[in-house]
């Protein structure tokens, strides 16, 4: 190998080498970066979209730019929807303490406070037991529920009416609550 | 000196010079020991010289112990690492109770630790002499 | 331009420049001196870690060989697992000639097997030859024979000795043997020599390390040394290979030149070779593990 | 004189402890919970005892003789408790592959892959039943209802919440001052004798206490582990009682509730998983017993005790270097 | 209470080894001995709050206004990379014995996925700057925990005949699970 | 130099994970399923090819004692491209993998093969590098993926081959399950080299 | 009142002691006895007789080298016939005089009458000077040259003597015998020691398996000033000499020290029994009392042997022969003892007994995993950790065991005994902790 010429490590060799270095991968950096921004941005807020849109009947604005929340409900988001001009209903991004961590759900509230859908945005329960929470047998229980303001949504055992996962009383219970918070949190910041 | 609590460990005199060895202390660091150091970055620096004080005439190039009371390395560390975190963390949580903001905490925090080091500069007779290495004939097993 | 390019460009080649520089510090200051060679050598070296050249691990020895060879002279180091080939090697990537040296390899200095001196006893306890040497002379009572619980079969650490379950003795395969020494220093009795391995493989040797009067030692073993010095006696006088010392022959494997006239003349067959002696004489004069030996 | 005399260092006299008598003690100590099982869940609790044994022995026998290629020891009995303490962690009606899969992980995995007897860091039984309970949560949470169909084997899942089952979900508040209506008070003499549901070995405290004091009394364990264990849960859970005991349940339900009696005193004492020095037993226990409290009031796992005991099982190795039995002369005493 | 969330979450309930996989290859490579790993964990925390700071700084000060956070990786890196060295450097300058008696302690510490992951964890999560230090520090406790825990169990193992095949990786791999399992009890905590 | 070979090396005799245990936390952190494992394995072998490739071009440019800073910073300049690249294309992968992206740059093999291979070697002989031994990571990470996605979940590239309510051992997708599974992989092994040995 | 007993660890071996009720009979001497030079700890004496010298009994034959070493006197009368080698109990080769019997003339000096002398005459260092002259040795195993323990270094002194009538050990019973058959002779040496050592206070520590010994005893000594006997619960290893002191006086000896550290001189019942004849009837140390027994033995005994009779004559005094079925023959208690290979042995100073174990008692158990039950450990009298000192020196870790204090272990084997898994602890323990005392001295070398 001594034939191999390398660069000496002189300290002006190692500054330049290392920032010619640096300004050729930043360029390349920057020109992908605007060449994935706008597709990034796009993925970003089709997935946000989605989750309402999973939620709430058709609607033609972007909620997500006219996000709003309420004093007192501290991590649950609102996002109203619209037809037109018309106020058609709120997706709510609203979480509960489950069997481990925090379960983060959409529930989509109509102009008349009636759950349309939910979904699970992010739980990290029990796979096979609180992970139930986002099968249909589960969920559409909620469809078209008024929660009452006082007591908000319960399961059977708490003389609610939804009945619990099998085995997963506290996930269950846990989804109920955050349907409960977000529609609180509704009420109280008034339908926008 | 008790037996106790000792680390040691092995290595080569690479000069003598008055009333002290230079000694190399070979595979150091965890990597220099591990299989995959060929193909691993870290294992860089396999080697350490240490001063210490020989315990009797060596001549260069004789393997020895370098031996140290485990609880100076304990100090080493309370020094050199512990000492200067808590400077620094205290320093940080102070300035952000206090309402600075977090910026200007953080810098002010990483500058707090100039002034400890500054300070060891100075102090660096004194660590000379508490942290004195002995090397000793490596016994026969 | 794209401000975002510029930035990402200014802000990378910043911190570049900055890291440059405290790296050209750091690697000022950390400066090893060390001899590009001492790396190249230890390649070159079998990186057993062994410890048969009498330095800490290859890469010690090769700092020895690259020191040695800035004086002009690495006689005197060799690596015992790696053999003239490695040092060959070294040599030659250090531009010195290597003197060869005589391969060796290690033998084993007793044939107390269990047929020629059985057991008298029954040993329980640690199979470890260290602990049983300080409790006894061993099962079949010699004190200076084979304890046969392999402290030098767990030394070896590349499984150039075994145990001959028949025999009970431990035995070198001389091929896989780098004369490292290690089960010399673990045998408590001090029966395994690093011997030159012979011409074509050609060695004799007494195996036996009794230093007792003939009678005591025979009353336990067959095929002890018994000091008679006729083995002395015949040994060529332009080899004189055999000196006499407490009752019992010694074989300077450096002078020996292989002619196995001892090993007929000996009354006890206490002298071993690893090739026929010259004249079969009636007494059968190998073991089976002679044999075995022979054979290669 | 024929044959050849025998030599060795000494002390050439032997005392009369065996491994053997040790666990086949254990054994017979878990007699009473398991006769009050079989009598609590009918034929199922024998069919799953058996079951577990064989397949905890199987295992080891089939490891050993195969894949280490050494002396079979199944018959030290050790694999025996195993098996046993696995089967008495699930419940009753637990599918008999499920079983399997966590006898394969007590001793394969927790046991066998470390050597075998002796040199496990962790409880075998104890890792089989958190294996278990990850993996199988439905099956493992849903409990038989107790006396229900004794000698036919429960096929129909019935869920027989267990008393800390209750308690976990926010139902049982507080069994002193029951305050919230959806709660059935649980009654203590229940408890301690077995009438309630849950894992087959668990139910009763008192079979458990008589084992245990057959245990004390035959030497095989000393009564520092289980007695610190369930002081300290006690004292964690009663301090908690006090502050508020409309929240918390009383240190009582704690002692008698699910697995803590057994844990203190069947696997807590695991000679192979616990310290050496008493000094080492107590820390162990101590902490345990905190970490048990903890992990019940706290965590989302209604049993706290395995995952206190396995968790104190990774500590025992920096207990024992740390907590030195007293050495003759170190304090030195004159006069 | 905020923080004491964050620090249980952090040591026990998403320990960064045993949970998160983060520096793994330390928590592989200097458990041997409980001393090494024990002075490794406080060279931990130092330099993982260190680079936490630095990070922070370099993500508010620089990336933020700059919007330029897609050069988070390639920034991070090499501040961490030249903080590290940098501190070496001081430490060998400023107090040769000091440095002396530290290097024969310990081992090297070098950039690890813990340290970087951490420094991108808390730009993730959102964290303040006292937040993200209560963050690190907690983390450096819980990976300190598991390495001494480990390295504890992992002496012991040394002086226990485990079967061949089982030798060296496989049983300090099987070990850390078992003890990942043993740490599962602490979940649902925060 | 035989390609046959060199793939037996990468795969099997110098396997990165199983024989050389190096960047462990990828390989445990996303092999709960056989995609994820196959996913960062191939972003991997990416970010490798690259880094080799750019590495040995440049090695007679760079200064010895300024190596590993610019070994990073195109290391890093790669895991970026492939960050970006993914989340704008690939959100579901990016979002199932995390952290782990970014941390390829961490990743021991990557800058050990710079070092020890690419800033030797010419740049075919590199990239041939780059490909064998990053994929015979994802090899792994595929491997360790498959077997905790049939123990755990009963499937295989999400391919359920059990009943879709039957119970599976789903400890092998939580994080015990990826530490007992490689153990096992890696003493399997173990035991197969030795008796090869 | 509760008894006194050391606190740490300990066992409680079956103590068989079958022939405590038998009186000691002296042997027959034989034609020709071999009298070994390294008789003691310490360097062995060098022969000062040839070939064909006559010697009478007490002459001297060997003469002490060095500061710890011992005189050894001729047991008997006749002529030398070889100064060589002979096997030990453990199958070396060792130094020893072989004399031809012929008749029994005794030295003159040596006063073979059965009178109690209770006047000591000597001073202090007088008797230490007729101690070190006759060759005494400590009775109690270790064979420790006994003028030593009586010299202190320079500003040390003591204030007990502790006289060791424990005999823990099963099946021994010759201190038994000793202290039944010559108490007044045992108390009166008590006294000339106490007089050597400048103590004025004296314990006799016996344990409750031995009341008739500890009613004579405590009965005679009311006669002499300053000498107690306390009655010790029975518990093994209670005649190690820390262990002792602690159960009667309390105190601890610290690591690495002597009992003289901490004002004690501890000696056996035998060797007080010993220095009454050395230095009341000037006879020098040339026979003990040796109890053979076993279970295999029809009855066993007690007997009074010159030192270097064969061991088998003991035997052929008792009129039986080796069982059919022996599987182990030991020198000393089955705790502490010997395994020999043969019973052609001489009898030495330090033989305090011969046991002959059956083949199903001596027979190890099958060895199994260490199950960490701990019992070990707390059975220990020093309060190690035996499983882990095993583990460490069976994989050569000598710096560990150092810092485990592996020198400490005083090898009582109570580990090994008690150890339900049969591991050979204390098989291990010795060797780790000799070559930890190897590794010690080198060091100190330097
Ligand atoms: C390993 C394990 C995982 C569990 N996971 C959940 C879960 O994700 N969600 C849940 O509500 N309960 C879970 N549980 C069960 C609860 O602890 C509790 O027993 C259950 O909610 C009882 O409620 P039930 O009345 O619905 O059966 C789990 C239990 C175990 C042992
Ligand atoms: C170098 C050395 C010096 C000794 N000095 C004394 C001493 O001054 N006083 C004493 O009582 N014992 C002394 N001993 C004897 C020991 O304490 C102990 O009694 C002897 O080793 C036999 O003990 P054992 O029969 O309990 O094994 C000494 C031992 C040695 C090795
Ligand atoms: C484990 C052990 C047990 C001992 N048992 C006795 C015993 O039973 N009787 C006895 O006199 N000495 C016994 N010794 C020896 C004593 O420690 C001590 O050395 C002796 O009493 C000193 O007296 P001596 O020098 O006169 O023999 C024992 C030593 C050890 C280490
Ligand atoms: C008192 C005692 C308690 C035991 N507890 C358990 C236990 O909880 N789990 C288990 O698998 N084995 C237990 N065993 C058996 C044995 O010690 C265990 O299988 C070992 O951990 C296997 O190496 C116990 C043994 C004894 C003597
Ligand atoms: S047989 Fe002896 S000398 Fe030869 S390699 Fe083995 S240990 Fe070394
Ligand atoms: S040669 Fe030496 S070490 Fe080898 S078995 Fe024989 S006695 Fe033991
Ligand atoms: S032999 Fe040593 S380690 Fe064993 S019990 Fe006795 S003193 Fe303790
Ligand atoms: S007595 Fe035996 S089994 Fe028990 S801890 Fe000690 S060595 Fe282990
Ligand atoms: S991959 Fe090595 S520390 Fe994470």
């Amino acid at each position: 190998m001594a034939d191999k010429k390398k660069m000496e490590s002189t300290f002006f060799n190692m500054v330049i080498v290392l920032t010619a270095i640096a300004l050729v991968s930043s360029l390349a950096l920057g020109f992908t970066y605007i060449n994935t921004k706008d597709a990034i941005a796009a993925v970003q807020l089709k997935k946000t979209l989605d989750g309402i849109k999973e939620v709430l009947p058709e609607f033609d604005n972007n909620p997500y730019e006219s996000k709003y929340n309420v004093e007192g409900f501290e991590g649950v988001e609102f996002y109203p929807a619209k037809v037109g001009e018309d106020y058609i209903g709120t997706a709510v991004k609203t979480f509960a303490k489950g069997f481990t961590e925090d379960v983060i759900i959409m529930v989509g509230f109509d102009k008349d406070g009636k759950i349309v859908n939910t979904s699970v945005i992010q739980h990290k329960e029990t796979p096979g037991l609180g992970s139930k929470m986002s099968t249909p047998k589960f969920k559409d229980q909620f469809m078209g529920k008024l929660p009452s303001l006082e007591n908000g949504i319960k399961v059977t055992k708490d003389k609610g009416e939804i009945d619990a996962i099998s085995a997963a009383t506290i996930s269950s219970r846990a989804f109920c609550e955050a349907v409960t918070r977000g529609y609180k949190g509704l009420i109280k910041g008034g339908k926008k | 000196m008790t037996r106790d609590r000792l680390i040691s460990h092995e290595g080569k005199v690479v000069s003598v010079e008055d009333g002290k060895v230079k000694v190399k202390i070979l595979s150091i660091s965890a990597c220099a020991s591990c299989h995959a150091k060929g193909s691993c970055s870290a294992a860089d620096m396999s080697e350490k010289y240490i001063d210490a004080l020989p315990e009797e005439k060596f001549e260069s190039g004789e393997n020895v112990n370098v031996i140290i009371e485990e609880k100076l390395g304990w100090v080493a560390l309370f020094y050199g690492i512990l000492l200067p975190f808590l400077i620094l963390v205290t320093t940080l949580f102070t300035l952000t109770a206090s309402g600075k903001s977090e910026p200007f905490s953080a810098l002010v925090s990483l500058a707090s630790l100039i002034p400890y080091y500054v300070l060891l500069y100075f102090l660096r007779g004194k660590f000379e002499k508490k942290f004195m290495f002995k090397a000793e004939r490596r016994p026969q097993t | 331009m794209n401000p975002v390019i510029l930035y990402s460009v200014g802000v990378l080649a910043l911190i570049a420049a900055g890291s440059a520089i405290i790296l050209y510090f750091v690697a000022k200051k950390f400066k090893v001196d060390e001899d590009p060679r001492i790396g190249e050598v230890t390649e070159i070296l079998p990186g057993a870690n062994c410890g048969g050249c009498g330095f800490p691990g290859c890469s010690g020895f090769a700092t020895a060989l690259v020191k040695g060879a800035d004086k002009g002279d690495i006689s005197g180091l060799a690596c015992p697992p790696g053999g003239n080939e490695t040092m060959t090697a070294v040599g030659e990537f250090l531009g010195l000639t290597v003197e060869e040296s005589a391969p060796t390899t290690a033998v084993v200095r007793c044939n107390g097997t269990k047929a020629k001196a059985p057991s008298k006893l029954t040993y329980e306890g640690p199979t470890k030859c260290a602990i049983a040497h300080t409790l006894f002379s061993g099962e079949n009572s010699c004190p200076h024979g084979c304890l046969g619980l392999g402290d030098c079969v767990d030394a070896c650490d590349f499984e150039a000795i075994y145990m001959d379950e028949e025999t009970g003795l431990p035995v070198v395969v001389p091929d896989k043997c780098t004369s490292c020494g290690a089960c010399v220093r673990a045998c408590p009795r001090d029966i395994i020599e690093i011997r030159p391995r012979g011409r074509k493989d050609r060695r004799v040797w007494v195996a036996c390390m009794n230093e007792e009067k003939g009678p005591i030692p025979m009353k336990n073993c067959k095929v002890t040394c018994i000091g008679c010095a006729k083995c002395f006696d015949v040994c060529p006088p332009v080899a004189n290979a055999i000196t006499m010392g407490n009752n019992l022959a010694f074989i300077d494997g450096d002078k020996c030149i292989a002619c196995g006239k001892c090993i007929v003349v000996c009354p006890t067959t206490a002298i071993l070779a690893t090739f026929e002696p010259p004249k079969p004489k009636p007494k059968p004069v190998t073991e089976e593990k002679e044999a075995s030996e022979v054979k290669k | 004189m024929s044959n050849k005399l025998i030599v060795s260092l000494s002390p050439h006299e032997k005392g009369e402890l065996s491994v053997e008598k040790v666990m086949w003690g254990v054994v017979i100590a878990l007699m009473p919970s398991f006769a009050i099982s079989v009598y609590t869940f009918g034929f199922d609790a024998i069919k799953v005892v058996l079951l577990s044994v064989v397949f905890c022995v199987g295992i080891e026998f089939l490891i050993q003789k195969f894949m280490l290629k050494s002396e079979t020891t199944i018959l030290d009995g050790s694999a025996a408790i195993t098996g046993i303490l696995l089967a008495f962690n699930v419940p009753s009606n637990i599918p008999w592959w499920q079983l399997l899969a966590g006898s394969v992980v007590a001793i394969g995995i927790s046991k066998m892959a470390f050597g075998g007897l002796g040199k496990n860091p962790f409880n075998p039984a104890l890792v089989g039943r958190a294996f278990m309970l990850a993996s199988f949560p439905v099956e493992m949470t849903t409990w038989p209802v107790p006396f229900s169909n004794i000698w036919s084997p429960a096929t129909d899942a019935i869920t027989a919440a267990t008393p800390l089952g209750r308690l976990a979900e926010g139902g049982v508040k507080a069994l002193g001052a029951l305050t919230d209506p959806p709660v059935e008070a649980v009654d203590y003499i229940d408890i301690f004798i077995g009438k309630v549901g849950g894992s087959l070995g668990e139910i009763s405290a008192a079979a458990i206490l008589i084992g245990g004091l057959y245990m004390l009394y035959k030497k095989i364990i000393t009564w520092h582990i289980p007695v610190f264990y369930l002081l300290s849960l006690a004292g964690f859970s009663g301090l908690l009682w006090i502050i508020d005991p409309s929240k918390y349940a009383d240190p009582l339900f704690h002692l008698l509730a699910g697995g803590a009696m057994l844990g203190a005193w069947f696997m807590a004492t695991d000679l192979v998983t616990s310290p050496m020095s008493v000094k080492g037993q107590i820390i162990f226990a101590v902490l345990g017993g905190l970490l048990c409290g903890a992990i019940r009031i706290y965590g989302s796992y209604p049993e706290g005790c395995s995952y206190s005991i396995l968790i104190m099982n990774a500590f025992v190795p920096l207990i024992d270097k740390y907590s030195k039995p007293k050495r003759f002369g170190k304090e030195v005493n004159y006069g | 209470m905020e923080y004491l969330i964050i620090i249980i979450g952090a040591i026990f309930v998403n320990n960064i080894v045993l949970v998160q996989f983060l520096g793994i290859c330390p928590f592989l490579g200097v458990s041997t001995k409980i001393s090494t790993a024990t002075g490794m964990s406080a060279a931990v925390m130092f330099v993982m709050t260190l680079a936490t700071i630095v990070t922070y700084l370099a993500q508010t000060l620089i990336l933020d206004p700059l919007h330029i956070e897609f050069m988070r990786t390639v920034t991070f890196i090499l501040v961490i990379a030249a903080l590290v060295q940098m501190v070496e450097l001081i430490m060998k300058k400023v107090s040769p014995p000091l440095y002396q008696a530290l290097g024969v302690f310990l081992p090297l510490i070098t950039t690890n996925c813990a340290i970087m992951g951490v420094a991108i964890l808390v730009i993730k999560k959102d964290f303040g700057l006292a937040e993200s230090v209560v963050f690190a520090i907690a983390t450096a406790i819980g990976f300190a925990i598991a390495l001494i825990v480990f390295a504890g169990i992992r002496e012991k193992l040394d002086l226990l005949d485990v079967p061949e095949a089982m030798k060296g990786a496989p049983i300090a791999l099987i070990t850390a699970g078992l003890l990942s399992l043993a740490f599962m009890g602490f979940s649902g905590m925060v | 130099m035989k390609i046959g070979k060199e793939f037996y090396r990468g795969f099997i005799k110098e396997n990165p994970v199983f024989v050389l245990l190096l960047g462990m936390c990828p390989t445990l952190g996303v092999t709960g399923t056989a995609v994820n494992g196959l996913g960062m394995g191939l972003a991997t072998t990416a970010v490798l090819i690259g880094s080799n490739m750019v590495i040995s071009l440049l090695k007679n440019l760079i200064p010895e004692k300024v190596r590993i800073p610019v070994f990073i910073v195109v290391i890093a300049s790669f895991v970026t491209i492939i960050e970006l690249t993914m989340a704008a294309y690939l959100p579901d992968l990016n979002d199932q993998l995390g952290l782990f992206i970014p941390l390829i740059v961490v990743n021991c093999i990557i800058l050990g093969r710079a070092e020890a291979f690419a800033s030797k070697n010419g740049v075919g002989a590199s990239i041939l590098d780059g490909v064998v031994m990053g994929l015979g990571f994802a090899f792994a990470l595929t491997l360790l993926g498959s077997v905790r996605e049939i123990l755990g979940f009963g499937s295989i590239f999400g391919i359920k081959f059990v009943a879709e309510e039957a119970s599976t051992m789903l400890l092998f997708i939580l994080p015990p399950g990826a530490f007992i599974s490689l153990g096992i992989l890696t003493a399997a092994i173990n035991k197969l080299s030795m008796k090869k040995g | 009142m509760k008894l006194k007993t050391f606190k740490l660890g300990g066992v409680h071996p079956p103590e068989n002691k079958k022939t405590a009720d038998i009186p000691v009979v002296p042997v027959d001497i034989p034609k020709r006895v071999s009298v070994i030079m390294s008789q003691h700890l310490g360097v062995p004496a060098v022969p000062v007789v040839e070939k064909g010298d006559k010697v009478k009994v007490g002459t001297l034959i060997g003469e002490a080298k060095g500061f710890i070493s011992a005189n050894i006197h001729s047991p008997v009368s006749g002529t030398v016939f070889k100064v060589d080698g002979v096997t030990d109990a453990t199958g070396y080769r060792k130094d020893a005089v072989i004399i031809n019997v012929e008749g029994d003339d005794w030295e003159e000096k040596i006063d073979k009458s059965e009178t109690l002398l209770k006047e000591i005459k000597l001073s202090p260092e007088e008797i230490i000077q007729r101690i070190k002259d006759s060759g005494i040795v400590g009775m109690g195993g270790a064979a420790f040259p006994t003028h030593v323990k009586y010299m202190f270094p320079e500003g040390k002194t003591a204030d007990t003597l502790v006289i060791n009538g424990v005999e823990c050990e099963p099946y021994l019973t010759s201190d038994h015998r000793v202290m039944l058959e010559k108490p007044d002779e045992i108390l009166v040496g008590v006294s000339i020691m106490m007089k050597a050592g400048k103590v004025d206070r004296a314990k006799i520590g016996i344990e409750t398996n031995k009341p008739d010994a500890i009613n004579v005893l405590s009965e005679k000594a009311k006669d002499y000033p300053g000498i107690e006997v306390v009655p010790l619960k029975v518990q093994y290893p209670q005649g190690a000499e820390k262990q002792l002191i602690k159960a009667l006086l309390n105190r601890e000896i610290p690591s690495g020290k002597l009992p003289l550290d901490v004002g004690c001189i501890v000696n056996n019942i035998g060797t007080a029994f010993a220095i009454y004849e050395a230095v009341q009837k000037n006879k020098p140390l040339i026979e003990r009392v040796v109890t053979l027994t076993g279970k295999g033995l029809k009855k066993g005994g007690n007997f009074l042997v010159r030192i270097g009779i064969p061991a088998k004559n003991l035997l052929e005094k008792l009129g039986e022969e080796i069982p059919e079925n022996t599987g182990k023959m030991i020198s000393g208690g089955p705790m502490m003892g010997k395994a020999i290979n043969h019973l052609d042995i001489p009898v030495t100073k330090g033989t305090s007994g011969i046991v002959l174990m059956s083949e199903e008692e001596s027979k190890r158990n099958i060895i199994q995993n260490c199950i960490r039950c701990s019992k070990c450990v707390s059975v220990c009298p020093m309060g190690l950790e035996p499983y882990l000192l095993e583990k460490l020196a069976e994989k050569d870790m000598f710096e560990e065991c150092e810092k485990e204090a592996i020198v400490d272990c005083i090898e009582c084997g109570s580990c090994s005994y008690t150890c339900p898994s049969s591991r050979q602890l204390l098989d291990h323990i010795r060797y780790g902790k000799q070559n930890v005392m190897r590794i010690m001295r080198e060091r100190r070398q330097q």
